[in-house]
């Protein structure tokens, strides 16, 4: 296991490229879920109060 | 542009023709991209305090990097190319807010996306008239600056070539970023981050050609490079602009 | 006939289908994509033998590529989704469009990171003016002045357009500016170490990479179909479908 | 008259979240004159700007002499005047220089013309004048010369009697009178009274 964590001397730099990377990967996924929600929390709020479009 | 002077008698004779049932006869696309040429230098010339200020700001950035690396002429040399194509690429940049700004705020965009001519060509005709403002006196400046920087005169007429070409470019390509950018209150930033990077071709290859004319070598292959991108720039950039200032007047 | 064969093109116009097959395709695209990336992760990291010349270093690749890919995929899925837009006026294909380029953006910087994590051992230092990592770098300002122009419109429509009109500019641009790149790097230094796609790469070695290529195209595919949805809900805040789907 | 020489079908427009043109629809004959009005913020000049073909309605289309006039704006352009409340002309230049390039950019124009045009709107006495040392009248005075000297079917006019006085007004009235009088089309966006000169076949009111 620990010949796996160090990889052949390069530990410090293949796994801050993976953390890096995958971070890059769940922040994709948290802003796009967010953005949804904030959009349809939105929505609902519009139509909870009939505003002057429709 | 000289060939389109027609005689006045055939204005003349076509207005008479005007009625209420058709147009009155438009104005040949030519004329009137002249026409746009001859009002801006007008302008230009009637308000010079603009058309020096990109100029001082060459001369300026030039000045600074003796003072910042070192005022050896052989160190100077090596960085000229460099110094002189970040200066023009900045100065360009700075005289680009002028470009349409203006007219923008006047409504005389409205009128020539209204006039019924080409739009290209019109705004074509306003970045002929910047360049020829702004661009042509930075190249014909320019072999002041590299003498400065302990340029031979050997290199002064390539130098002026290059920097031509090279400006045209600029013009052509900044005249989209600052259609773009039209309408906004403070967009000099951002002018920048749109301009600079589609502007990097024309850096790289000025700058190239300007270190083989320095160094006495042909500097024909970069050249070429440049002239292609002037080229592409002439037929595609107006075409951008036209589309982005119609949208900044939807 | 003509007209028939384009009804689908129509169908993907009209903001309420569009939302709606969004809806119903994430997870169809989701799961394979976290399959497909956490197996191409496994076998990039544990499966594949090591590199004869960078021993266990190469493993960056399996990181770094795809997101260097994804950069310029995502960067050319916003320009095909922008010319649409300018063209037909499709408000769905600005949404589209601007729903990418946070994506194309963070793809990028993790394609410049992982690029200076690999550099550092290689070349022994952390930033080198690489052909590649500049092209990437210049990509990531490309990215940032579209979102800029977009940020600096009130109207959304308009922000639309100047920003589509921009995205399409920078497609014509990104290979030339990759071009000049490369050309200016091929006179001031020698060949770079890192190079890709070499055909004498092993097989054992290559079929991690393409795995997470694809899984990457899905998560790509994933983000994009739930921020499309946000755009959408956006762009037609008065329509009378949005009650109808959300009451639903 | 089967054709209107201009005709809007049901024009809707957002702004962002508001909803500017709610259905805008109208025919308008050869010789007519159309006023629209409305509150400040009705979107008097929205629809001015969309029927010009500045803006695009999301729904709705505005034909000239019965074809969709985005099918060949160059044309279409050409036979019409749009005049914004704001002048198009440059405070640096005189304003007889203004309106050469300014009109000749769409028509040719003879000097003699240009300066009956000036005449006519009472500018002979200051037409060499800088635009920057006249007062918003003058310049408004020199718009009209524009307008008189551009012989197009159509005008669009977005308030033309602001910042004029009583004779200034009897000028906008006359060019009206007879833009309808040769069989031109007129859509005129104000709040006030048209001048006496000018009878509005129809009046538009838009609601904010």
């Amino acid at each position: 296991m620990s010949t796996f964590l160090d990889m052949g001397g390069y530990a410090a730099f293949i796994w801050p490229a993976y953390l890096v990377t995958l971070g890059v990967l769940v922040l994709n996924i948290v802003w796009a879920r967010g953005s949804l929600a904030r959009a349809l929390q939105a929505a609902r709020r519009r139509l909870a109060s009939p505003g002057e479009d429709s | 542009m000289s060939i389109t002077g027609t005689p006045a008698g055939v204005g003349a004779a076509l207005t008479t023709r005007a009625s209420c049932d058709e147009a009155a006869p438009s104005a040949p696309a030519l004329r009137a991209a002249r026409l746009t040429l001859a009002r801006d230098l007008t302008l230009a010339f009637r308000k010079r305090g603009q058309l020096i200020q990109p100029l001082a700001f060459f001369a300026l950035v030039t000045m600074l990097f003796p003072l910042a690396v070192s005022p050896e002429l052989a160190r100077l040399r090596a960085v000229a190319p460099g110094v002189l194509w970040v200066a023009a690429l900045l100065a360009s940049l700075l005289a680009l807010e002028f470009l349409f700004r203006d007219d923008a705020y006047d409504g005389t965009l409205e009128q020539y996306a209204l006039s019924g001519q080409s739009l290209t060509w019109l705004l074509f005709a306003k970045t002929v008239a910047h360049w020829l403002l702004t661009g042509l006196p930075l190249a014909l400046m320019a072999p002041f600056a590299a003498m400065s920087l302990g340029v031979s005169a050997a290199a002064v007429p390539g130098i002026i070539l290059v920097m031509i070409v090279g400006t045209i470019a600029l013009s052509l390509i900044g005249a989209i970023g600052a259609a773009l950018t039209l309408g906004m209150k403070r967009s000099g930033a951002l002018l920048a981050l749109l301009t600079l990077p589609i502007s990097l071709p024309v850096l790289i290859y000025g700058a190239r050609a300007t270190e083989l004319a320095i160094a006495g070598s042909s500097f024909i292959a970069p050249l070429e490079l440049l002239a292609a991108l002037a080229v592409l720039a002439v037929t595609l950039a107006p075409l951008a602009a036209a589309a982005a200032v119609r949208i900044s007047l939807e | 006939m003509a007209a028939m064969r384009w009804t689908w093109f129509h169908r993907l116009a009209s903001p309420p289908y569009l939302y709606a097959l969004a809806a119903r395709l994430t997870p169809w695209v989701a799961w394979p994509a976290a399959l497909l990336i956490v197996g191409g992760l496994y076998a990039g990291l544990v499966l594949a033998p090591p590199d004869y010349q960078q021993g266990e270093g190469f493993r960056i690749i399996y990181v770094h590529v795809p997101s260097a890919w994804m950069s310029l995929m995502v960067y050319v899925t916003m320009g095909v989704a922008a010319a649409v837009g300018l063209i037909w006026r499709m408000k769905v294909a600005h949404a589209v469009a601007a729903s990418c380029a946070p994506i194309g953006a963070s793809f990028t910087v993790a394609a410049l990171v992982t690029g200076s994590l690999w550099g550092k051992p290689m070349w022994g230092t952390w930033w080198e003016w690489d052909p590649r990592l500049t092209s990437e770098l210049i990509l990531l300002f490309l990215y940032l002045g579209f979102m800029g122009l977009r940020a600096g419109f009130d109207d959304t429509q308009r922000a639309d357009r100047a920003g589509a009109l921009l995205a399409v500019v920078g497609m014509v641009n990104v290979p030339i500016i990759h071009y000049s790149v490369i050309w200016w790097n091929s006179l001031h230094q020698a060949p770079s170490v890192m190079r890709f796609g070499k055909p004498t790469m092993p097989a054992a070695m290559l079929a991690p990479l393409l795995v997470l290529l694809l899984g990457f195209s899905l998560f790509f595919a994933a983000v994009l179909l739930v921020r499309v949805r946000a755009e959408i809900l956006q762009r037609e805040r008065a329509a009378r479908w949005i009650g109808e789907t959300l009451r639903a | 008259m089967s054709v209107n020489h201009l005709e809007a079908e049901n024009l809707q427009l957002w702004r962002g979240d508001r909803h500017v043109l709610k259905g805008v629809a109208f025919g308008l004959g050869r010789g007519e004159c159309l006023q629209v009005t409305g509150a400040n913020g009705a979107g008097k000049t929205t629809l001015l700007r969309t029927l010009c073909g500045l803006m695009v309605p999301e729904e709705g289309r505005v034909l000239c002499e019965g074809r969709d006039v985005r099918a060949d704006l160059p044309a279409f352009h050409s036979s019409l005047m749009y005049l914004g409340h704001e002048a198009p002309l440059k405070a640096d230049l005189t304003a007889r220089e203004n309106l050469y390039y300014w009109i000749g950019v769409r028509r040719r124009i003879a000097m003699a013309g240009l300066d009956a045009a000036l005449a006519r709107v009472g500018a002979a006495a200051w037409c060499e004048r800088l635009v920057r040392t006249l007062s918003a009248g003058q310049k408004r005075r020199v718009a009209l010369a524009g307008l008189a000297l551009m012989f197009a079917p159509l005008w669009l006019l977005d308030e033309p009697t602001t910042n004029l006085d009583a004779e200034g007004q009897q000028v906008v009235g006359a060019l009206m009178a007879e833009q309808l009088a040769r069989g031109g089309a007129i859509v005129v966006a104000t709040h006030q009274q048209l001048p006496a000169a000018v009878h509005a076949a129809r009046i538009l009111e838009l609601a904010p």
